[in-house]
């Protein structure tokens, strides 16, 4: 697997660091926030980090496929958020309290 | 030595950004501090040299998601403050907190060994002469000209999916 | 004649079918009629075989004639086949002989009985069942005639079913006859294992060839004695005897005096080449059984008050005397008893049916008296009864039962002296019930009443004890004459009058010869009759001459009235833990334990249902919380894997 | 050498019924009497066939007759196999003589249609589960069996029917699904052995098993015959069953359903896994023994005359199971024909205990007094199927304890004199309970409700009556039928276990005769 040295000198690894603390930083805001949009947000930063890790594999593996994989992502991304905040919207409008995770809990077993 | 700066400088906004999003009371925070996240991600991917990749970054993300938004914010009108230390359900947090660390932990050991399942893709070199665009446009429209038409059918969808779903419904007594 | 000996069987068969389908429409008396003339044709047929086999000598007097093959599965053959030797054919005589007679006795008797078509259904299906069992071939035959006795014998006691006593009397002779039974069954299993065949003809000729090993055969033996202890309600399975009394006195006639329970007696005479390959006290065991049941019983008997109950106990005594004969060996002398005894104790039932009759259906002799003057002819008969039991010649239960005297002297001394203290015994009590019931005042009159006042022929006074009709008094003359003259067939003087014991040799019954010396036979004869006559003179002293209350109740105490209270200590000891137990089994056990287990599994499920449900809280971050936790185990998979390789 | 006609009779036997609880289902449901005409006709001609199969049936041969065999699933190699021999045959009549009998005797009202057409279909069932002879056929038929039983006890049942039926159902269907997963294996086991996947039971038997996997699957096999049967500790079910199965569920469930257990036992269990059904068999015998004395035990304190029944064969089947695992002639043979005693006099038994409740509506002992005054027709024939049922010699009860007995004691001596105990027993609860509702004064509820049997009745019992005697009687041309392969599957168990039979009850030893 030849490195070409034009690229930047720093270490993929370093760039997975960052894109893991990224998405772990997602992670727990999904987990602790009660504001949907916010979760929503959450969501976004954990498919940023997913796409510096697969652009940081194709530069280390010197291979565009990680790249078109992010491209891919990208779209996957925008057509989430769309149907997503759709959804928020049609649950959530009229609300006065406010869109909370927690209120919407009809299927409580 | 550019190339440590620009990796930093790039990390922290990104990182900081990502706190802040977390952290913010208001949604609209939230909102912007998303945005400056994506830059630091864009500039990550430049030092990657993954030029298209960093401009569509954003111009799409920053410009369109993160406009969307913030459209719906202001139309749910939920911009008053939440406040953030309050936790309904029991222990949501602290095993929040717990599995971050953990996942963060076997995240970082793992990126130390080249872990490698199943067959190696072939999409062509990175560091083929030629732009990064027109690299990625070749290969995109070649091997992976299939998945790139059924990406334009899922958009299409989203679209119509989008509106149906928010679409009231005229009921009689609907008086708002 | 020989070739007709299946139709003995066939013929009460033949009787019972038509009674079962045809009873109702055949009515009152015909039904009565019809049974006895289908067992009085069996008696013909089979005394036509008896002479038959007389004009054959030796070892032909024994004739087999297979019916079919009745079970053949692996190595088990069992045919259904009439043996005729000399012994079945005695048997078949007196059981169809005065079967006949109860028959006869009972159309009268059973007169007026809502039900009198079916009493002689269960009646010739006894018949039938007994002469199975007498002329069977091998002993799974005897088995079906064994069992289809103790079923009969179930449905004629519990006859008047209407009255609870009667009812739980038979369900009790029924179920005690199967333990017996259970006793009999484990036999012919051991004896299958063994010999590999049931048929009487192969396992005598495997003992005879030495293949049984001692111990084996003594077990079969005492097995199958616990069979004849059953039913012939010996010490400890004899509760059910008394209470069999409750069935109608032609019942306790021919099943509880002459027939069924000496079916006891032929299985032991029968097996008798078992016993000679088995250790010798499997014989002292039969021996004792028989000399306590028969003092234990004759005990009991002089405190019973019911007329019938007297004579249960007193038929348990006489049986108990055959068991001692077979134990001490004298075979033909425990028939000789046998027959005999099936003479004067079915008369001295049918006497006590006809007491009965006439003073309608009163049993307590303490209420009887005097009643020669009323009924002369059940009278007489009942006298020469009472003399047969009493032992006093020439009647024929002085012959059979010095002839068992005779034997237990010379084989057991103390067994002698218990059967002579049981001989003062049973004349003592014979003579206190014929006492009361014959002589004496008048119990039964209210006290307004004087003898004077009734005369013999005055009819008119509703209670007024009355003479049996001719059909119920004829079988008593003749059962009174077969007692008279009924020890002719075994006179001890020469081998000439010896006819009995001859007839009986071929069946290689291989009993001891009774001919002691001349003196000491007629010497013991002598002391017998004496002690007889002491017996009968007690009684006549307490019970006759003076009327002392006070003498008379010591001689009556309450333990010997209540039987020792055996039945008792059986319901307390059996009974009461046995109910105990299947109730706990049932209601705990069964329905808590086992049944609890299976419902418990059921609580379980839904338990464990339950807790499961408040997985689904409800919130959506909970469960994101659910998906990151599977994250991270999956990245820890990962790690693992990694760290593998 | 088959018959020269090849209609496919065994098929038959099951489709018809299947024809005929379809063309039930379509007839209108106004007309009750015509359903029940209908349905009984279809039952009949299933009777006939059996009948005539009984009398076309070789005698000495042990293998299989009238095989007929189709490929039904070729690529898991599962075929329509059925086949019938001694072990079968009897129980074949025995379903095709019941089944007539639970239709025309009970006189059942409610919503008739169904009711025969559920009767039917359960007639269908139990045919096929006694004919086929492939494990997945086998399988089939004895899980449709539930469905119609538990309409049968939910639909038409008593007090608290619904509690039975589930019960029922649950634990049988957990039973079987053991099964299913040993079944499996099984076959996957021999496909790995021999490269050929099969369902079928001849090529499946041949199969050698490591002796613990073969034990593993036939305790898996024995756990669903074992509820089946059912043996002592598993057998809660069916006195629940029993009591609130309308009349002609019980006379079905306890005449045929039961045997299907050690049916099963025998043909599967010993069939497939030889060495472990001797493994199995002091266990099998120490179950069964308990099963004979705790049955009668507690059935003497029952209160619900059904249920004594009930229990009574628990007893019964006590005793078929420890004639099968005695392992000689005379106590396999025993076992088989006592599983077609037991289903006359027991199938009698509910008929009678049926009509009674029919006429007094309970079937509390206590409220019952004095009965043969009033029926004495009926208490006859009760007191012959009780008889009967206790094992009076002559009758055909006897018959089969007896051989059971005397086999068992052969080989494996003091369990036969503890079961032998059970006779005593079973004469205390009988005779008990026969007192209690026969014998006695009847008092005023039952004289005016109490009538003796109609000649409908009468007909009805008769065939059961009739046999009842005859097979105390004359049994011979019955155990000539069974044995050949009784003797055949004894074979097959010693080739396969090594334990040899006794050579007394084998009738090996030239007795004298």
């Amino acid at each position: 697997m030849n490195l070409v040295a034009a690229t930047t000198s720093v270490p993929g690894a370093w760039y997975l660091a960052v894109a893991a603390v990224l998405f772990t930083i997602g992670a727990v805001g999904l987990l602790s926030r009660r504001n949907v949009l916010v979760m929503f947000m959450c969501v976004e930063l954990m498919l940023n980090a997913v796409n510096l890790t697969f652009v940081t594999f194709a530069r280390m593996l010197d291979d565009i496929g990680g790249q078109v994989l992010v491209f891919f992502t990208l779209v996957v991304a925008a057509a989430e958020v769309v149907v997503g905040l759709a959804i928020i919207v049609s649950i959530f409008r009229g609300r006065v309290e406010g869109a909370t995770a927690d209120s919407a809990n009809i299927l409580k077993g | 030595m550019v190339d440590w700066i620009v990796f930093v400088v790039g990390a922290v906004i990104a990182i900081a950004g990502a706190l802040g999003v977390l952290a913010a009371k208001q949604p609209v925070h939230s909102a912007v501090l998303l945005v400056m996240t994506l830059f630091g991600v864009a500039v990550l991917f430049v030092s990657q040299e993954a030029h298209f990749l960093a401009a569509v970054q954003v111009i799409v993300y920053a410009g369109a998601i993160v406009v969307l938004f913030l459209f719906v914010i202001m139309l749910l009108g939920v911009d008053r403050s939440e406040d953030v230390r309050v936790e309904t359900l029991k222990a949501q947090r602290q095993i929040a907190a717990v599995l971050g660390v953990l996942a963060l932990a076997e995240l970082v050991a793992l990126s130390r060994f080249h872990f490698v399942l199943g067959t190696k893709s072939v999409a062509g070199a990175a560091s083929e002469p030629g732009a990064n665009v027109e690299l990625i446009g070749k290969s995109v429209f070649t091997r992976y000209l299939y998945p790139f038409e059924i990406t334009s059918v899922l958009l299409v969808i989203a679209v119509i999916g989008a509106v149906v779903l928010s679409r009231r419904i005229r009921t009689s007594e609907d008086v708002r | 004649m020989l070739e007709l000996v299946w139709l003995i069987p066939a013929l009460p068969l033949l009787g019972f079918l038509i009674l079962v389908f045809g009873g109702k429409r055949i009515g009152e008396p015909n039904a009565g009629r019809l049974g006895a003339a289908m067992v009085g044709a069996s008696f013909l047929v089979t005394v036509g075989v008896f002479f038959d086999l007389l004009s054959r000598h030796g070892e032909q007097r024994s004739f087999t004639r297979v019916l079919f093959t009745w079970l053949p599965s692996g190595g088990l053959k069992v045919n259904a086949a009439i043996l005729a030797d000399p012994l079945s054919i005695t048997m078949a005589l007196f059981v169809t002989g005065i079967g006949t007679l109860i028959h006869i006795y009972a159309i009268g008797y059973m007169h007026g009985d809502e039900r009198f078509a079916r009493f002689f259904v269960y009646m010739n299906l006894f018949v039938f069942s007994m002469l199975a069992l007498i002329l069977g071939d091998s002993f799974l035959t005897m088995f079906l005639g064994w069992e289809g006795v103790g079923a009969c014998s179930y449905l004629l006691i519990s006859f008047w079913f209407e009255r609870d006593s009667a009812a739980s009397a038979g369900k009790k002779a029924f179920v005690v006859n199967r333990v017996g039974d259970f006793g009999l069954m484990m036999a012919m299993f051991l004896i299958f294992s063994k010999a590999g065949s049931l048929t009487y003809a192969n396992v005598f000729e495997f003992a005879k060839a030495g293949s049984f090993t001692r111990t084996a055969a003594t077990a079969a033996c005492l097995l199958l004695f616990v069979g004849a202890i059953g039913k012939s309600a010996q010490l400890p399975l004899y509760v059910w005897l008394p209470d069999a009394m409750e069935g109608p006195t032609p019942v306790s006639a021919l099943i509880h005096a002459a027939t069924m329970v000496t079916a006891g007696v032929y299985l032991m005479v029968r097996i008798h080449p078992l016993f000679l390959v088995a250790s010798p006290n499997a014989l002292h065991v039969v021996a004792w059984v028989g000399a306590l049941t028969a003092l234990f019983a004759a005990t009991i008997a002089c405190a019973q008050d019911d007329i019938k109950r007297v004579l249960a106990y007193s038929t348990m005594s006489q049986l108990g005397y055959m068991f001692l004969a077979v134990g001490v060996g004298a075979n033909t002398a425990a028939i000789f008893h046998m027959v005999t005894h099936a003479f004067f104790k079915a008369l001295m039932f049918l006497g006590a049916g006809s007491v009965i009759h006439g003073m309608h259906d009163e049993q307590n002799i303490k209420k009887m008296g005097n009643l020669r003057k009323w009924m002369p002819i059940t009278f007489i008969t009942y006298l020469v009864g009472w003399l047969a039991i009493a032992g006093i010649p020439p009647f024929a239960g002085f012959w059979s039962k010095d002839d068992i005297l005779l034997a237990a002297y010379r084989d057991n001394k103390v067994l002698w002296l218990m059967a002579l203290f049981t001989a003062i015994l049973t004349a003592y009590y014979m003579s206190r019930q014929f006492f009361l019931v014959f002589f004496g005042k008048e119990r039964f009159l209210h006290d307004a009443q004087t003898v004077a006042a009734i005369g013999p022929n005055d009819a008119h006074v509703r209670d007024h004890p009355h003479e049996s009709p001719p059909t119920m008094w004829l079988p008593l003359v003749a059962l009174a004459g077969l007692a008279l003259v009924g020890g002719a067939i075994n006179l001890p003087f020469n081998a000439k009058t010896e006819f009995l014991g001859k007839w009986l040799e071929s069946v290689d019954l291989g009993g001891r010869p009774i001919l002691a010396g001349g003196a000491l036979k007629y010497g013991l004869a002598a002391v017998t009759v004496v002690l007889g006559l002491v017996g009968v003179a007690i009684a006549y002293n307490f019970w006759l001459r003076t009327n002392d209350a006070r003498a008379q109740a010591a001689l009556e105490p309450a333990l010997l009235q209540r039987a020792y209270g055996v039945d008792g200590l059986y319901s307390a000891v059996i009974e009461t833990p046995g109910r105990l137990l299947s109730a706990w089994l049932a209601f705990v056990f069964d329905r808590k334990i086992i049944d609890g287990a299976v419902n418990g599994l059921g609580l379980v499920v839904r338990f464990a249902g339950g807790k499961l449900r408040k997985l689904q809280t409800g919130y959506v971050r909970n469960y994101a919380l659910g998906i990151a936790g599977g994250m991270v185990l999956l990245l820890a998979y990962a790690l693992a894997r990694a760290g593998i390789q | 050498m088959q018959p020269s006609v090849s209609f496919p009779i065994l098929s038959a036997l099951v489709l018809v019924p299947v024809i005929g609880a379809i063309v039930v289902a379509l007839l209108p449901k106004s007309r009750a009497e015509i359903v029940k005409l209908v349905g009984l006709g279809f039952s009949l001609i299933t009777a006939a066939m059996a009948g005539w199969m009984l009398v076309a049936f070789h005698k000495g041969e042990a293998g299989y007759q009238f095989v007929s065999k189709h490929a039904w699933i070729k690529t898991w190699g599962i075929s329509w196999h059925l086949g019938v021999d001694g072990i079968s045959l009897f129980l074949i009549v025995l379903t095709g003589l019941l089944f007539p009998i639970a239709i025309w005797g009970p006189d059942e009202r409610r919503d008739i249609k169904a009711y025969i057409a559920w009767i039917l279909v359960l007639e269908a069932g139990v045919m096929g589960v006694f004919l086929s002879l492939d494990l997945f056929l086998f399988f089939v038929f004895f899980e449709i069996v539930l469905v119609p039983m538990y309409f049968l006890i939910g639909g038409w049942g008593h007090e608290n029917r619904v509690y039975a039926a589930l019960k029922f159902f649950l634990y049988t269907m957990a039973g079987s699904a053991v099964m299913l997963v040993a079944m499996l294996t099984l076959v996957f086991l021999n496909k790995s052995h021999t490269g050929v996947m099969t369902f079928d039971l001849l090529e499946l038997s041949k199969a050698n098993l490591a002796t613990s996997t073969a034990r593993w699957l036939f305790l898996a096999f024995a756990l669903a015959f074992a509820i089946k049967v059912p043996v002592f500790p598993l057998h809660t079910w069916l006195p629940d069953a029993h009591t609130e199965a309308p009349t002609a569920g019980s006379v079905v469930l306890a005449g045929v359903m039961l045997k299907m257990g050690t049916y099963g036992l025998l043909r599967f269990g010993m069939g497939l896994f030889p060495e472990a059904s001797t493994w199995i068999a002091p266990a099998m015998l120490t179950l069964a023994v308990i099963g004979i004395i705790y049955g009668a035990l507690v059935a003497t304190v029952q209160s619900d005359l059904k249920r004594l029944v009930a229990y009574s064969s628990v007893a019964h089947l006590g005793f078929i199971i420890m004639g099968t695992y005695a392992f000689t002639t005379p106590s396999l043979t025993g076992g088989v024909i006592q599983m077609v005693n037991h289903g006359l006099s027991t199938g009698a038994l509910f008929l009678l205990v049926g009509w009674i409740y029919e006429r007094r509506h309970t079937r509390q002992i206590s409220e019952l007094k004095g009965l043969f005054k009033l029926a004495p027709v009926l208490g006859g024939v009760f007191l012959l199927v009780m008889f009967s049922s206790i094992g009076l010699p002559g009758l055909n009860g006897f018959v089969g304890e007896f051989l059971i007995l005397i086999g068992t004691f052969a080989s494996r001596r003091w369990w036969a004199v503890v079961a032998g105990t059970g006779v005593i027993l079973a004469a205390l609860y009988m005779l008990w309970a026969f007192q209690r509702t026969f014998h006695g004064e009847p008092d005023e509820v039952n004289r005016d409700h109490m009538h003796d049997l109609t000649l409908r009745e009468r007909l009805s019992i008769a065939p059961l009556l009739m046999l009842i005697v005859f097979l105390g009687v004359y049994p011979k041309p019955v155990l000539e039928r069974i044995e050949p392969s009784v003797k055949a599957l004894l074979i097959h168990v010693e080739n396969g276990s090594g334990t040899v039979e006794s050579r007394v009850s084998s009738g090996v030893v030239e007795s004298a005769e």
